[in-house]
Order: structure tokens, then C-alpha cells, then sequence
């Protein structure tokens, strides 16, 4: 791929990497790609200072390849320190955590998420994973971050089967949006280059205000591509599509 | 120092059917998968799972009958190999409850049993479905504050942890992340440990587990395959592609379980 | 990296009267003695001091008026030097509160605090007539086991902490005993850590405390002394047997903090 | 000192020694000298297999010297492993301490302790040092064993000036005698070898009951002795005399 080209899988990685600040303690946990290349991205680009914190148990990791498993081992290399998954919990429950990655298979309008069931908790019709940290990083982390390398009805839905999270979202960024929540509604912030209006409003199950002036996403820049190129070469950051 | 060294079928046939069993690692990584492999072998039924993240360990003890609870937050195979099969369909299907917690509340329920207190309190829940779908009280700041949730205590009757190292006295160092399984060790009646190796001593600034925690030591080499062990090896991508793709239905994951796991000589299959 | 990197006398500058303060190490072991010299010379007043068990540091701070409480479950300098006498002399006199906890309620408020709740369910402390003295709250358990007692959220407003070694971003490794250290930097809203040494990079896998939860770094060699710091030097008996001595009189203690600790130079006396 | 020799120091290590099994994990806190010495000591004489768990947080330490300071980082030589007090507490508080060694500045015929004040307790005439971990280890640990070096009234009272901590405690070790608690009451179980009943009886505050039938502590035996001094030359052991 040329680094003038992209495709979701760049736009998404890049929009998520310009949320973080330098200097937040940024965490992601299991089944996390995109916010894992993001995290080190931004770290490369404007957040040299950000602490990168994750379920590896690495702090500040530079590890020598992406893995695809978010957990994976190889995300301690070249940490600074390791800290235990108890321990980021407490970092984010005592409210010192800045930034929770975090997903849902069902997200509503609301910024809420489903990861347990579809149909009754009980008995359900599809047994989902489980939102492993997200009922305790989402009301207590400061500034939760939403991704979802699917944009579609069954997805961005007006009422969830299940609640399993709900809490602090500041923004969910799509393959063709970014959302951020205003009061408590999700609203479309921008719309990725080269997408439709009509596609956002038809693929969102909840209501959305979005039209020809609702802003474009600024496009990933060369430098953004180039970095994010040599960072992600085996483009784990496609993995989740 | 007592020698707690034994082989994995004595080590296992201690546990009882039933028993709460908390299994160390975190979903693709050092899941003691070769103790798993022994539960199947030896036909245990109704087990409470407990673990913060699960994946092969879960899903293939889901598939065998030998689960009937998982208190777990996540269950599943990350991004590379998709949902838990046979734990989906088990739950689909009543054959085995889902006891969803928050990962933070395993460790909640965990440090609870491991400081001798019926529950622990645990910030955050707020908004979610599961305080009520699992029956976790809040109970009132008798100090003033805000109300909390209370996590019942969860103290496994075995922990299963695979490690790099042991001693045969149970000393253990865990090279890599240490997931929760120093919590479990702290919160578990008893505590089984495989190790990649058995050795006189492990540098004691490295013990991760003491072994005066630990009641059985068994060495097996790979005993975490086809999950990780850091710094030995990584994941087996072809045998969990295999196996996710066999549990997809229960004669796939039945035959997959005497093909690949009833099969291996060595321990009789049990009850 | 951010570089935290300043003096003592700015690091503790920054510590207002009237704050809750943890101070590292146990008894005679690596306590921040530099640091609390420097409380000592800057004046600080009304400090609730934390600690589980404390010596020197906490009845220096009692002598030179810089503590008007003390959460603690020991002051004392162990069978070598006896009793605490300033402290001892500043609950008899009414100056000083003695907050006295178990060692391990100091424990489970540091835990509550750092685990985001208000309170800590504690064991034990059946029969024991602390819990009415401190107001310590019984609650029950609300899945019916027995009531257990509650302890509060102890969260300090600053850690302080001497170790053997630090990076300028505050990754910190401590060699020999960790106490009670690594609790006190998750509970504490800052943290001070002075190291025998400041280093370019501490080695990963010894780092005790993440240099994310760090605000300052100073490097003070001798930082513990006169107590001990385990690898470096042992606590130094003439001095504590002098001041002791010294301490058992308001003007002796008076006159032992003018002339061995006020009369450093390179720091002025403040307030 | 001669190996046939000894004193109250001796007798004292000895008895504690005698009162540990193999197998046992056994703690003792800040200010344990005599306790330190009698661990060391049972596990060179009939415990090798007893876990030793101190403050200072080593496990199974195998100390060059015995120091004074029983939280020096000395406890740490030769440790199969470290524990925080934490941990220790937590061993105790779900059940699975063995033996905990404690003290007081008083206890009464209850087995009961006071570590905190004499008078009253918001205004003392005399603040003591604080129960440290007897509140939460009394009522949690297995078996506690008490000593004291000093056996007098003002030590062994009728009324403690406060309770710091009560529970488990199975015997007191002084340098008078051998104390055992039967239902909820200390009895003499043996008198040290050389001490007369009238001197126990004029010495403990409370009520006991002892005479000339009551028996006599075995005295140390050669190799007891050969062990401890061996394990002590430095003779912590009397530190606390």
C-alpha cells in the first residue's frame, strides 16, 4: 500500500490516535488491535509522554512486533516497568486512569455498550464474550474511548439487549464516522472522507443529525501513513475487518 | 523442604467433581492447558470455572461436559480465532451457566477470599445490567460516602496455574505477565502448579508463588500449549484454528477430544 | 520520558501543612529520614502521619511539631532503643492524636484508597477494644455471613518513599523488604520518592513502582539514614541511641533538632 | 556460657522452640527477638520442615547473624522467597497461619493483650507502642503463642488499662513458667526449673493456681542448648532481658 492510500483500517487507527494527549496513562485490554497500534502511534507522533498501559502488563512497551492477540507476551518488551491487571483496575477506580479502549457488539445511542448476551441474559440466543474490564473502566475512567471496526444496524443499535457497560464515552470511532457524545447522545462528529451521509444514517440503528454539513474527517497525513506503516508493516491494525 | 512433586493424573484426581477451579493465564496465554487436557481425560464433571479472561481452557472443558458454571469476564479467542464455540452453545443450550462478571470483580471475589472477608467492594458497575442479572448487592459507605458494590468472595477449591519454573516445594516463578495468578494461589483451598520445568531452586527474587501456597508441583513440559508461554513459546495458531473450527459443532468437538486429547497415552480416560 | 527530577527542598515544599502524609519502610528500615529532616526544616505543621509501624521518622516529626496525629499500628524502636519518646510524650501531653490502628487496618485503608472505595472490610479485631476507640463501623456482610469491621479509606495526600534507586521519570526499584511501600504509591495522591541513586534506566523486571505514579524524584544518598537501607548501610546505632536519649526531654529533643538537623546548611529553617 | 548452663534467655528459646511442629508456617512481627531466635531454632532441632514468616519478609530465612531488629533486611539472606506483610496478614485473616508470635505490655488471666495505653486511651499516662498486628492476627491465626521477658504484676494484671487484642492464644512463655489457656482462662502448665510456685503466684497479677505439684519445665538439653548457641553466639535471645 502507498502511503498517499487508505483505507478504514488507517483512518479508523489514525482518528483513534489523534484523541490521545500527551502525557494520559492509556490503557486497552483483551481482543484490541486497533487501539494498540493507535496507542503506539500517537506515541510516535505527538504523545511522546503518554504512558501506554495495557492487559500485557506492560508499561510503556515498544514491543519489536504487533501481535494479534492484544495479551500477548510481546507486548512487554521494552516496557519501562509491568504492573498487574489488578492494578490498572485500581489505577482506573481510584479515577487515575485518563483513557479506557473499550467495545461493544451492540453499542446504542446512548454511548452504552452489550458484550453479554443477545436475547435474555439467562438463556440467550448468542452468548456474547463478556465485557471483561468495561463495568468497571467505563463509569471510572476519565475519558473512554470507543472503537468498532463495524458499522452497521446490528451494531449501533436503539436499545441493547443487555447493558453491560455504561459509563464515561467521549467518542466511537467507526470505518465511517467519528461519534462524541454530547450531553448523553452520541453525535456524529465527522464523516470519514469519501463516505456518505445517507450511509452513516442508514447504518446507524439510532436516530443521527447528519448531512452535507456535518465535517469531514481530516484524512491520515504522509507522516501519519508513514509512521503508521513502519510501525504496523503485517497491518494488524486490518485485523478486525 | 517437603517434595510436592507428582504426576499430573494424581494431581488432578484430587480434585472433586463440582469443585470451583480457577485456571491461570489470560485467554491465548499460559492457560495450564496440559492440566486442562488431564480434567477431560479423567471425565470431571460440574466445575465452577473461575477466571478473569478464558479461551481454549474454557471453551474445550465447556465442550467435554466436564464445566457447568464460568465465572469469568471475557470468553473467547480475542481477534485471531473469533468467539468460544462450545462455551457459546453450552450457554445457549442451559448445559452450563454463565457467571458473568466484570474481570474486576474476579479479582474483587478473589481478593476477598484471599483476605478472609465475605465480599469486597468494588468501584465502578455503575449503569450495568450485571449488578442485577448476577445479584451483586451495593451496600451503604458506613462512613457516609456513596453506596458500593459488594463482590461476594470467591475462594476456588483449586487453583491449576502453569508456570516456567518450580521447585519441588512449590516455589514458582512465572517469567512474563503474571495475570491473576498470584491472587489465585492467595485465595485457593489448594493450589496445583505445572511447570515447564522442575528445578532444585528457583532464584528467589524471582519466586512468584511461595511454595508454602502450593500443594502439588508437576512437571510438564508445553504444558501450556496451544496457548503461550512467555518466553518458551508462543501459541499453537494451527491447533486453535483446528479446534475452533471443530467445536463449531458438538460432533466436531467430540471427535476432536478422542482424536486429539482422549487418545494421548498415558492416562487412563477415567470415569 | 518526563524528567521529575528536583531538589528535596522543592519536593517537600510542596507538601502543605496540615496534609496526610505516608512514609515509606518499617521501623529502622529504609524510612525517608532525609526527607523528614527536610519536613523538619521547612516547619510543616499538622501532619497526620501513616505508617504501620514507624521509629525515628514518626517520633522526630512528633518532637519538632511538624505531626499532630498518627495513623499507626507500632511506634517504637524496637528491643534496641525501646519506646518512642516524643511520641510517647506528645499523646500524653495532648499535641499529638494517636490514631492507633492494627498494622494491617493501615493496610486495608491504603487498599480502599487505592482500590477507588470508602472502606475495606477487615478480619480479625474480634475482642479487641480498638474498634470503639477508633470508631471503627461493623457491618454486615450482605450475603449473609457474619458482620465484619470496615475500614475506612486512608488516602494520603502524599507518599514518601526512600529507595535504593530511581530513574528521572520515577521508576523505582527497592532492594530487601518492600513493606508496605508499593500500597502507599497506588493510595497516595502524590509521591515523593528520594533514591541512594538516580539512574538513566532501572531494570524493568526490579522495578517495584512505576514511575506513572511518581511526581518527584530527588536523589539523596543516605536518604534513610540513620536508618537502614538493606544492601546499602545499616541503621546507625549512635545516632539513634543519641537521639533517644536525647528525646527523652522537650529541650533535650529541642536542642538535638537545632543542632544536628536545623543546622544543615544548604536548606533554609522556613516558616 | 557453658552448653550445661542456663538461664531465663535460654529457657525461654527453648520452651517457644519446643512449641512449634514441623510443618507449621509460623510468624512473628517488629520487636520479636525472642521469637526469631525459637523459630531458627525448631527448625534446626525437630521442624526442619517448619515455614519461618517474618516481617521482614523472607521465607524460611537462613540468617548469617541474628539481629537485633527483628525487620532488619538481614532476615532476608538465604529466604526461598519473599512475602509482603500484606500477604502475611492475609495468610492469618483466611485461616491459614499456623502459629503467630506476640507480646504485651500487659496480659491478663484471659490471654488477652494491651500494647496501647496505660490510662486512658485518648489521653494516656503512658502511650505504648500500638498492638501492631495482634488485633487482626489474635482472632485469625491458628495457635498464638505469647512471650514475655519480664513476669511481674504490672505485666501479668487482673485488668488490662485496654483490650488491643484477644483471641487465639494457646500458651505464654515467661521466664517463670509455661502458661496454657484452658477454656478461657491461663493456667500454669509447668514452672521453669529452679523457680519456686510462691514466686509465679506473687508475680502474676491474676489469680493461678500452682504449688508443688505442678510441673516442672524440662530444663534445656545439651544439644537444645549446643543448637542455640550454635544458631546465637551473639545471644539476641537475651536482648530483650
Amino acid at each position: 500500500m502507498s502511503e498517499e492510500s487508505f483505507g478504514p483500517p488507517e483512518m479508523m487507527a489514525v482518528a483513534l490516535a489523534r484523541l490521545l494527549r500527551n502525557g494520559e496513562t492509556v490503557f486497552h485490554g483483551v481482543a484490541s488491535p486497533l487501539p494498540m497500534v493507535a496507542t503506539l502511534l500517537a506515541k510516535r507522533l505527538h504523545a511522546p509522554d503518554l504512558v501506554y498501559l495495557s492487559i500485557a502488563g506492560g508499561v510503556d512497551a515498544s514491543p519489536s512486533r504487533l501481535p494479534a492477540s492484544t495479551v500477548d507476551p510481546v507486548l512487554l518488551e521494552g516496557a519501562r516497568a509491568t504492573v498487574t491487571l489488578a492494578e490498572l483496575f485500581d489505577l482506573s477506580a481510584r479515577g487515575r486512569l485518563d483513557v479506557a479502549f473499550l467495545s461493544g457488539v451492540q453499542i446504542d445511542g446512548r454511548g452504552r455498550v452489550n458484550m453479554s448476551a443477545i436475547g435474555p441474559f439467562a438463556r440467550p440466543t448468542v452468548r456474547l464474550p463478556g465485557g471483561a474490564g468495561s463495568a468497571l473502566l467505563m463509569p471510572t475512567a476519565k475519558r473512554v474511548l470507543l472503537w468498532r471496526a463495524k458499522h452497521d444496524p446490528r451494531v449501533f443499535v436503539d436499545e441493547l439487549d443487555f447493558v453491560t457497560a455504561a459509563g464515561n464515552v467521549e467518542r466511537v470511532v467507526t470505518p465511517l464516522c467519528v461519534f462524541r457524545r454530547a450531553e448523553d447522545r452520541l453525535v456524529v462528529e465527522t464523516i470519514h472522507p469519501g463516505v456518505s451521509p445517507d450511509v452513516v444514517r442508514v447504518e446507524t440503528g439510532f436516530p443521527v443529525e447528519v448531512g452535507s454539513k456535518t465535517p469531514v474527517t481530516a484524512p491520515p497525513t504522509p507522516e501519519e501513513l508513514a509512521v503508521l506503516e513502519e510501525l504496523d508493516p503485517g497491518r494488524v491494525r486490518a485485523s478486525e475487518f | 523442604m517437603i517434595d510436592k512433586q507428582t504426576t499430573l493424573a494424581e494431581a488432578i484426581g484430587a480434585i472433586p467433581d463440582g469443585a470451583t477451579a480457577a485456571l491461570g493465564g489470560n485467554t491465548l496465554h499460559r492457560a495450564p492447558c496440559a492440566a486442562v487436557h488431564e480434567i477431560v481425560r479423567q471425565g470431571k464433571r460440574g466445575l465452577n470455572l473461575v477466571k478473569t479472561a478464558g479461551a481454549y481452557d474454557v471453551d474445550l472443558l465447556c465442550a467435554a461436559g466436564c464445566a457447568s458454571a464460568v465465572s469469568a469476564g471475557f470468553v473467547g479467542y480475542e481477534t485471531p480465532f473469533g468467539l468460544a464455540p462450545a462455551y457459546r452453545r453450552g450457554v445457549e443450550t442451559g448445559t452450563v451457566e454463565a457467571r458473568e462478571h466484570v474481570c474486576a470483580s474476579v479479582i474483587a471475589g478473589l481478593r476477598a477470599a484471599s483476605q478472609g472477608v465475605p465480599f469486597m467492594p468494588l468501584a465502578g458497575m455503575d449503569g450495568s445490567d450485571l449488578q442485577a442479572a448476577r445479584g451483586f448487592a451495593r451496600i451503604a459507605d458506613p462512613y457516609g460516602g456513596p453506596s458500593v458494590v459488594a463482590i461476594p468472595a470467591i475462594a476456588p477449591d483449586v487453583a491449576i496455574l502453569h508456570v516456567q519454573q518450580a521447585d519441588r516445594s512449590g516455589n514458582a516463578r512465572i517469567d512474563g505477565t503474571r495475570f491473576e495468578d498470584v491472587l489465585m494461589a492467595q485465595a485457593a483451598r489448594r493450589v496445583i502448579v505445572t511447570a515447564e520445568e522442575v528445578v532444585d531452586a528457583v532464584e528467589p527474587a524471582a519466586v512468584a508463588i511461595p511454595g508454602f501456597l502450593v500443594n502439588a508441583v508437576v512437571e510438564v513440559p508445553g504444558g501450556a500449549s496451544p496457548c503461550s508461554c512467555a518466553g518458551v513459546y508462543a501459541y499453537d495458531a494451527e491447533a486453535l484454528k483446528a479446534w475452533t473450527a471443530a467445536a463449531r459443532t458438538p460432533e466436531g468437538a467430540r471427535a476432536y477430544i478422542e482424536d486429539r486429547i482422549l487418545a494421548v497415552a498415558g492416562v487412563g480416560v477415567g470415569a
